[in-house]
């Protein structure tokens, strides 16, 4: 069951969703029990950009049918802090050695976002120079400054951006792209000739709820920042899709992930060219869910 | 804190009391970790889970750990929306998926100080475990004071669950006729050397909150908000701090000292 | 209750999806009943093309979470035969007159899709000329035979497109979007610019599904067509995203869809912007839904 | 060919019977319309459809009526996948949305010609009604043949819906060892005058298609597809058809005339 991943030996397929685990807090919830048996066979942060943000106001939760809509708006303590604190305390948890070997341990993924190629630059720059840190995955789900739309819908953006910010780290590249685009096939295509080393899909479906009270008039949007990110069983069929769609026009790596609750889920993703898969939502209703997909997919592949 | 598995359990439901207006949710975890007074689990019953109105609900629920004894946890439940109806309709048999106890709870009064507990609505659920763990701590009953609010007499039926409790409700069906609150201020105007333990609607809190602010009263609140995993992982249980930011209700809380918030934001009590 | 759009006067806000109802089918099946108590507002056609098509190869459906996968292909009879043989039909079923004055009658909007703008002009020059047919709904969602992309995906080509083909009628054109693009404001506001009198949205979404039996290896697309569209609840948070997006954007009416079962459902397009609301999938498991919802939609404005 | 009415109706379960490894449930209807035998309904549990896996079943599901008399219809279920499940767990008392009668059922044989019934498996289910419409029509019972095949013995049990059916078993646990084609071959071949009226498993309804064409004998199919509305709206219900393009299941069919079809489609047959 053992799989290369960007010349990383991991012990299995199923990593998490970057922002659906956070590993700090899960060892004061669970103790150590849980550095005992990580469900993961990589850990990936969750998203670090330079500035700290405290994200977006509550509520920031809607349950919608088949899935959740979150508006979390990307809260975290911003790079330097994460560096500071939160990298020896991941090395700990995850049993990486100083120097970032790793025998017998997790990898780390840090995921990083910038509004521009000058701060993913920085970004993955700061990145590169920490041993702990074994790959870095680029959410490109972000926002443009100036287009409003994310980095990662239009192809020929994203290729410029990664070109201008590849050189930056020597260590493996993995491009989250966004699923809200025309042609994530294409998107996914600029990222690999531009240098990204793997490629991971799907980010959440662009989504909205109004606030539940139905008789006032007009009813706000519920989501404190407004409009969210769909995931879980929803998205799952709109997942595959793509991540076949990407699969079948390039030759890296891709990282599948949407709506992923058990293995046969996890084994659609695979059997449409996925070399890991990721969960995200799942996770919410089961932190063992990780480990469980990984030990019946075992039971799957042994079987066939 | 006590730490919780790491992993859902499905736990089997001895049995469900009805308290007034309230479900008393019992449930058989000889094995599971002793919960400190505050802590929580996330529920979801094992079987049926979904398949409502808009397929919810979907993710699991919060719910105080209301009492622990032989074995056996506890949990008080108000009908609000499709995962307490679907807990509230458990029988003894079923099987409850269960993850926890998770978060902070309270904190142990310092030497020389009286315990007000407070309460509103089944937010009252964890000041039971509470009074519990004060007496076994060898509070006196005389020395620990219960208030709790209701909406109407009803719900006040749930004050059963605590020894000693004074009452007020909304429509003064039963008790003081007014907001518990009104009762809080006269207890600290009588004995300011109280540290206040409470949980209940939001509006309440913030009553509880502003009130022990202007007293100079340390308080314990107990916030409430929507949560997806109880866990730290989706920082979506949010409350705005002192002085900016956020805190996680779940990780952070849900026990927290009344210092650090502004004020209590407005979705994080408990129903009414 | 009643509606005005785009000079129509409607009872009610509420119509159906193209492909969603075939009212010549449903005659046979329920008979006058339905002429009785059409529920719909306006009727839309299934798509119709120039030239017939079959559609695609069986199985065409797959049952998603919270939803529905479809893999149906567009088949129709073709413009000439939509026109000679079908139009006839509606025209009586509908209670339109023959010069297609419709007091009390349903307005009958005829859905059309064509792979380039000369194809898109022929079909909106040959519904122009009959009288039966109240309003166009134009629908881009079909891949562009140069791009494989949808034509409505790009806000500049859908607006080439649109220019183009503009003046081949004068009855209300509705320009119904792809959903599976970055920016679906931009496209609705092409849409408005170009000289569309409406816009409609959403179509499904593009998703996919593997054949259930687990073990044989390598396991084929579920769908004929490979890949599919889904609709129903899943895709509900999603609509309401994008309805909102687009309302915001334009000032022409919007016909907003996705997931609708109730008036609740309906409400949250009205109250994003939407002026219609049409029901697609929900009809398949009640066909009555659509006056029910327009009934209920009714005590709620008269409770507010 | 009989109208449904224009909307899904609630209905109550009336009984739930064994039969060997099927059941038969049982539904009042006293003010539909009576249905062609062939005919179906679109059917979905009120309460609790969804909820399971993947949150299936959602859209309702096809069955054929299998009877139906004094003003109650009769279905025949295998559970198969999660909307037969649950409709198998149905109890009396229970509420059904119910649309239907839908689509064309068989046509009566010519005059002169016998009734030959050939089912497979829960696909003998639509032959029951045809063989009541047939009696009722002033066929004598011996006039007509049924002959069914099943997998099993447990299976073959269902044979009971029909009177004086013939039976073969895939495993020869009951019956003729082998196929239910062997005995319609041997019928044929005894007397090519009859009409020939099969539901069953897409393999079988290919060979009696095939067969039935060699002989030229007269056969209508009742078919089946996955579908989501039942009623034409969808086309996602189709088979290919003879000389090019598709039929709609539910409205072309559920019978089609096997001079239709070149092959039965590998999606287009009711479970073995
Ligand atoms: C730490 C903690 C402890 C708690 N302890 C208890 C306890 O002891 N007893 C108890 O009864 N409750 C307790 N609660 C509250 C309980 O978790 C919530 O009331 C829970 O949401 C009930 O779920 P529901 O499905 O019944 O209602 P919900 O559907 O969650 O409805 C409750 C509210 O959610 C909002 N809402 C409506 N629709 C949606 C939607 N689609 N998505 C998101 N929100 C929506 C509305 O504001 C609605 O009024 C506790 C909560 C926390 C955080
Ligand atoms: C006209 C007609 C009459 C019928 N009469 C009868 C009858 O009298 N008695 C009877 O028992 N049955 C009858 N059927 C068949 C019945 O409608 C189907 O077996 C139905 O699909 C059962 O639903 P299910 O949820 O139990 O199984 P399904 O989940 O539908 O599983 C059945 C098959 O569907 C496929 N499948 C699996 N997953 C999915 C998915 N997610 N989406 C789509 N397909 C999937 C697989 O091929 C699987 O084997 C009839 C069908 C028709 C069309
Ligand atoms: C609460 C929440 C927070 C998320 N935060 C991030 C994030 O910080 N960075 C990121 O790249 N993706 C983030 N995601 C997206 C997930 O990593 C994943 O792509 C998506 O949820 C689909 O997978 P799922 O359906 O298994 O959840 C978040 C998702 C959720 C639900
Ligand atoms: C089976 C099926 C067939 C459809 N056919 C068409 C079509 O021919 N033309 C079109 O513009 N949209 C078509 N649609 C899209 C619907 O009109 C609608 O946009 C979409 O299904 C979302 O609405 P819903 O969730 O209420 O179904 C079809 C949808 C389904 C489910
Ligand atoms: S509930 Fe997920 S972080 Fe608190
Ligand atoms: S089932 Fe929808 S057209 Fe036949």
């Amino acid at each position: 069951m053992s799989v290369e991943f960007c010349g990383l030996a991991l012990r299995h397929p199923v990593i998490n969703g970057s922002g659906t685990f956070d590993a700090i807090a899960a060892r004061r919830a669970f103790g150590e029990d849980l550095a005992a048996s990580f469900p993961f066979s990589a850990y990936v942060s969750k998203t670090i950009t330079l500035q700290p943000r405290d994200g977006n106001p509550p509520p920031r939760l809607w349950e919608a049918s088949g899935g959740l809509i979150n508006s979390i708006g990307l809260p975290n303590k911003g790079l330097e802090v994460y560096l500071r604190e939160d990298l020896p305390q991941l090395a700990d948890l995850l049993g990486l050695a100083a120097d970032g070997a790793a025998p017998g341990a997790v990898p780390l993924i840090t995921n990083v976002m910038g509004a521009s190629a000058e701060q993913i630059a920085e970004l993955l720059g700061a990145c590169d120079a920490r041993p702990e840190i074994a790959a870095i995955e680029l959410n490109v789900s972000c926002p443009n400054v100036k287009t409003g739309l994310d980095i990662g819908a239009d192809p020929r953006q994203l290729a410029e951006v990664l070109r201008a910010v590849r050189g930056r780290t020597s260590k493996p590249l993995i491009v989250k792209l966004t699923p809200n685009t025309a042609d994530v096939g294409a998107c996914a295509l600029a990222a690999q000739e531009a240098g990204a080393d793997a490629v991971s899909l799907i980010n959440t479906l662009r989504a909205t709820a109004l606030s539940p009270d139905g008789r006032s008039r007009p009813r706000r949007p519920w989501l404190g920042g407004g409009t969210g990110g769909l995931s879980g069983p929803a998205i799952r069929a709109v997942a595959l899709a793509q991540v076949e769609a990407v699969a079948a026009r390039v030759a890296i790596p891709v990282v599948g992930m949407g709506g992923v609750q058990n293995a046969r889920h996890a084994q659609d993703l695979i059997d449409v060219g996925a070399t890991l898969v990721a969960v995200g939502t799942e996770t919410f209703r089961d932190p063992g869910v990780g480990a469980r997909i990984a030990h019946e997919l075992q039971e799957i592949m042994v079987g066939r | 804190m006590s730490e919780a598995p790491f992993a859902r359990r499905a736990l089997t439901v001895t049995g469900m009391d009805e308290l007034g207006a309230y479900r008393l949710l019992r449930v058989a975890d000889p094995d599971g970790p002793e919960p400190q007074a505050g802590q929580f689990a996330m529920l979801a019953a094992a079987e049926r889970w979904g398949g409502g109105e808009e397929e919810r609900p979907y993710l699991p629920r919060a719910f105080s750990i209301a009492r622990r004894s032989d074995g056996e946890s506890q949990f008080l439940l108000e009908d609000v929306g499709p995962g307490s109806r679907r807990l509230c309709e458990l029988q003894a048999g079923d099987r409850l998926w269960t993850l926890g106890p998770l978060g902070r709870g309270f904190v142990a009064p310092s030497a020389g100080r009286r315990a007000v507990l407070v309460g509103g609505g089944v937010g009252i659920a964890p000041l039971a475990i509470l009074q519990d763990a004060l007496a076994a701590a060898g509070a006196e009953a005389a020395e620990t004071t219960v208030l709790l609010g209701f909406r109407d007499a009803a719900r006040a039926e749930g004050a059963a669950l605590l020894a000693g409790a004074r009452v007020a409700t909304d429509d003064g069906s039963a008790g003081h006729h007014g907001l518990v609150t009104d009762l809080l201020e006269a207890e600290i105007r009588r004995d300011p050397d109280v540290v206040v333990y409470a949980c209940g609607p939001a509006g309440m809190l913030e009553g509880v909150r502003a009130l022990c602010e202007r007293a100079d009263t340390p308080a314990q609140l107990a916030l409430e908000a929507h949560m997806a995993c109880g866990f730290g992982a989706c920082f979506g249980c949010v409350v705005p701090r002192r002085g900016g930011g956020y805190l996680r209700v779940c990780v952070d809380g849900p026990v927290i000292d009344a210092g650090a918030l502004e004020r209590v934001d407005e979705h994080a009590g408990a129903p009414a």
